[in-house]
């Protein structure tokens, strides 16, 4: 799918105008330019949580990057192995906080999956309903923060009163604005208050319009254009040698999706696409971000029509959840790519191992190798569009 | 350049929305019924089974209960240690009387760590608080339990 | 506890499951149109129950398959081990085999296990083991490799020339298990500070020592 | 006449006075005391917050930044720099690795400043009090003046918790002592 091709089309805007002026200092005789040590973090404005970059600079041209991580390093694989399942979900709400549901249903499928459990019908959609509404949530924030990132204030302004309606609709249905612990091994903790799914139906055909005013206001602006056309771009090889997933791997065209790859939940049951880019550039994954909200809106309306109007949303679980000895492994496309669950489990209530695949982590890892050789101004526009969260990088 | 007319003609047309911003400490902001704001206790119901300071992640709660004339549990001091308290509700979850719950009360900000230490009196008056404040929401059999006891 | 009784418990959980997947498909009724899934799933859990279930078998078998490539290649003494690691196959590689192990792999026509999705290391009492899943973005294949090195030194040999999306994982377990990563460019702590003392996530660490 | 409050305001010297006249000067507060008393309603109502996001509470800091709560009401603006900021909201878990460099930021901010902990992390430690690499409660590094508890605390929550922040500047302001940790 050539879709941001096509968007460029749709503007007008021919493809060597968009070609970046780069200050070539170097190739000046008369100026004379020396290597630098610019340190960037950790507690900075720009950067998406307490994240700290070394950079060599020499001029304007970034020679070679290091990423420092680990300043909220919290030990919470460490602390997973004193407590029991279900008290590590609410845990999981605090890695990456800005898609806190999609954690917990992470870990709670991975420890359904051990337990062969079957979940009842309407918890699998009322799960469905949220995760998606998560990820709009959580792909909001992006495009809100990318464009603070990249100088413009008022996106910042604008995505949190549509973010703010889905942690209302949040706090309605599980009492909480950020850190949700919605989920349960086996089903969720709440049904539906009265009238919930009717303000979700209500807020489907909103978002539609909201997201068709970001179109509007960013997608054809020039100046955000001439920031992330071709800048940070790379291949669906090197991706997929990193390791990358997500709207990172995605934007190379590379269709790869843990929802329709490994269907889990109920997934299979929903009809929808996989945006893909064409060039691997900042532009695409921004444009990702707002064509995946189009496709999680889509999934929200048929769950929403195909939900069963009453039934249990929690299985038969034992009080005491013990998971047979084992190792088990599953991954979920999380908002940020894969985010999968590794338990080592000796049988007791508490897992003997816990290991998170972080999404955000693995993302970041190409950084530097995206860094060298760019303008030093690009330098946040680049880390911007890898939508990292530190709560998960460091853990 | 029609790239920015158009991204202008967003701005302007959010000149004759209304406006969101919730004028706080003037008017308070209404919570849903399920809100977890800090907990209510109700002692007459509790039977002292330790489960709410088990389940709890960070074990934030502390209780101690005596056995009265008709070999009753009764609770003496019920503790909540809101310096490390996450709210996660999971304590209110597994109380199998329903005698810890949740309240709407957020207003907990203190100049001193030594208030954030709440005992069974204060959590007992938060949950007087809320009656007053929902009287719709106390469900009917737990008004007649605590009648009886 | 041997590799073959943890191999015999692992296929063992899904027996419990039985009683419930009955009690389930009795109020399966109820949950009216959507239901479709329903039997099928249901006769999914009743085929599990019985002894063998037929993904882990399957499971087993490619791990076989993956052990004679293995063994073609390297020589005997290269898999230590095959099984699974719920429903996923599971091949345990030599420590001095394991880079050009899961290179072969990565490259070999019939596998092409090139996507790296987790690795993680795990302390048991007497070993560390190191786990790693991959993927054939190609073939949809997934596996889960694995290797195993002593407590004191712990040392294996580095991933990062084939994967280099492993090198923070190396990192991160060099940092929090203590196992040396040899031919690692940049083996420093990553989440801690340099002049940390111990490593977390081993079992018999105390942070008041 | 309470003394005890008279002791407490600052001491100042009206020249050309005997010590009781000065006294008597300074309990009817002639100039100098609605001065502190001016000043301290100016500081409490332009705290500038440094942006000290740390993990989750830093998005609630963010919301309650942002279209729905608005802090700009009571001219609380996020600075991004230290030396123009003089609160400091220590929204999130501080790491052992981040300590050393949350008390240099402190440091760096100019006189009078005040440290806000928000969120039950930067209060106690919070769910990671039992974790290897978490400092148990920020005001082991730097003084603080207001304890939000929650996790995180709401929008509301934090602005009940500014409003604290304020009253204290001007309570002492007016020469009383608030009670400190």
């Amino acid at each position: 799918m050539a879709q941001t091709e096509e968007t460029l089309e749709r503007l007008g805007v021919p493809a060597d105008k968009l070609e970046h002026h780069r200050l070539r200092l170097d190739d000046d005789p008369d100026v004379r330019t020396e290597e630098m040590l610019l340190n960037v973090g950790p507690q900075h404005p720009s950067t998406h949580g307490v994240f700290r970059l070394l950079v060599k600079i020499r001029g304007e041209t970034i020679l070679d990057a290091e990423p420092v991580i680990g300043y909220l390093h919290r030990g919470t694989e460490k602390l997973a192995e004193d407590l029991q399942y279900t008290q590590i979900i609410p845990y999981t709400d605090r890695l990456d906080y800005l898609a806190a549901m999609l954690n917990n249903y992470a870990l709670c499928h991975t420890v359904e999956e051990a337990l062969g459990l079957e979940i009842p019908e309407r918890a699998e959609y009322l799960r469905v309903i949220v995760m998606e509404l998560q990820r709009i949530a959580s792909h909001l924030l992006f495009i809100g923060t990318y464009l603070l990132d990249l100088g413009a204030m008022s996106p910042f302004l604008y995505v949190f009163q549509e973010r703010e309606r889905i942690v209302q609709m949040f706090n309605k249905i599980c009492g909480a604005r950020l850190t949700y612990n919605y989920m349960r091994i086996g089903g969720v903790k709440w049904d539906a208050p009265p009238g919930w799914l009717d303000e979700v139906r209500a807020f489907v055909p909103f978002m539609k319009e909201r997201i068709k005013m970001y179109d509007d206001l960013i997608t054809g602006n020039e100046i955000f254009l001439n920031r992330t056309r071709g800048i940070g771009q790379y291949d669906t090889e090197t991706a997929l040698k990193y390791g990358l997933s997500g709207i990172n791997l995605r934007c190379t065209g590379f269709a790869w999706d843990l929802r329709r790859k490994k269907p889990y939940s109920i997934y299979d049951r929903f009809e929808f696409d996989i945006p893909v880019g064409t060039r691997g550039d900042c532009f695409d994954r921004y444009y990702l971000h707002l064509l995946e909200m189009q496709q999680s809106l889509r999934i929200v309306e048929q769950a929403l029509d195909q939900i069963p109007d009453s039934g249990p949303v929690l299985g038969k679980v034992p009080k005491l959840i013990r998971v047979p000895k084992g190792e088990y492994y599953s991954g979920i496309e999380g908002a940020r790519g894969e985010l999968g669950f590794y338990i080592v489990s000796d049988g007791k209530d508490k897992p003997y191992r816990l290991k998170i695949r972080k999404p955000s982590f693995v993302n970041l890892q190409l950084l530097p190798e995206l860094l060298r050789g760019q303008n030093i101004a690009n330098l946040i526009a680049i880390l911007g569009a890898v939508d990292i969260v530190l709560g998960e990088v460091d853990a | 350049m029609f790239g920015f007319l158009k991204g202008l003609g967003v701005t302007l047309s959010q000149l004759p929305r209304k406006k969101v911003t919730l004028q706080y400490p003037d008017v308070m902001p209404e919570w849903p019924e399920r809100f977890r704001g800090v907990h209510r206790f109700i002692p007459e119901l509790c039977i002292v089974c330790n489960q709410c300071a088990r389940i709890c992640p960070t074990s934030c709660i502390s209780l101690s209960g005596t056995r009265d004339e008709n070999k009753k549990l009764r609770i003496d001091t019920y503790d909540i240690n809101f310096d490390i308290c996450i709210l996660c509700d999971l304590c209110t979850e597994v109380c199998p009387t329903e005698s810890i719950l949740m309240s709407d009360t957020f207003e907990l900000a203190s100049y001193s760590r030594d208030d954030l230490y709440l005992d069974m009196h204060w959590l007992y008056e938060n949950e007087l608080r809320y009656e007053r404040a929902h009287p719709d929401r106390v469900a009917p059999a737990q008004l007649e339990k605590a009648g009886e006891a | 506890m041997s590799e073959e009784e943890r191999k015999a418990e692992t296929t063992a959980p899904q027996a419990p499951s039985a009683a419930s997947a009955a009690n389930r498909a009795a109020g399966a009724g109820e949950s009216g149109a959507k239901a479709e899934a329903k039997p099928a799933a249901a006769k999914a859990q009743a085929a599990k129950a019985a002894p063998p279930d037929p993904r882990v078998e399957a499971a087993k078998a490619v791990a076989e398959q993956i052990k004679q490539v293995l063994v073609r290649e390297f020589g005997e003494a290269a898999v230590e081990e095959t099984g699974v690691a719920h429903r996923t196959p599971m091949v345990r590689v030599r420590k001095q085999d394991w880079p050009k192990a899961v290179e072969f792999l990565r490259t070999h026509p019939d596998w092409k296990l090139n996507y790296a999705e987790c690795m993680a290391g795990t302390d048991y009492p007497d070993y560390i083991e190191i786990v790693l899943y991959v993927q054939s973005t190609e073939l949809g294949h997934f596996v889960c490799l694995k290797t195993r090195t002593d407590r004191d030194p712990a040392e294996v040999p580095s991933l990062v020339a084939s994967h280099p999306g492993l090198n923070w994982e190396e990192r991160e377990i060099y940092d929090l298990l203590g196992v040396r990563f040899t031919g690692h460019p940049d083996l420093r702590r990553i989440m801690m500070w340099e002049g940390f003392k111990g490593h977390p996530l081993r079992k018999d660490y105390r942070e008041w020592d | 006449m309470d003394l005890s409050r008279a002791r407490q305001l600052p001491v100042i010297e009206y020249e050309g006075f005997t010590p009781e006249e000065n006294a008597e000067l300074r309990k009817a507060g002639l100039v100098l005391a609605p001065l502190e008393e001016l000043k301290a309603w100016a500081r409490s109502n332009s705290l500038w917050p440094l942006t000290f996001g740390l993990a989750c509470c830093a998005i609630e800091m963010m919301a309650t930044g942002a279209s729905h709560y608005d802090l700009d009401r009571f001219g609380i603006i996020f600075r991004a720099s230290p030396r123009q900021a003089d609160v400091m909201i220590v929204a999130g878990t501080v790491t052992k690795k981040m300590g050393p460099l949350l008390r240099r930021l402190y440091e760096q901010m100019a006189e009078p400043k005040w440290v806000i902990a928000m969120g039950v992390c930067a209060t106690a430690g919070g769910p990671y009090v039992r974790s290897y690499s978490v400092v148990k409660g920020v005001d082991q590094i730097v003084p603080v003046d207001v304890y939000i508890p929650g996790c995180p605390p709401s929008p509301p929550a934090l602005i009940y918790g500014l409003n604290l922040l304020q009253q204290k500047i001007r309570r002492e302001a007016r020469g009383r002592r608030v009670m400190e940790a």
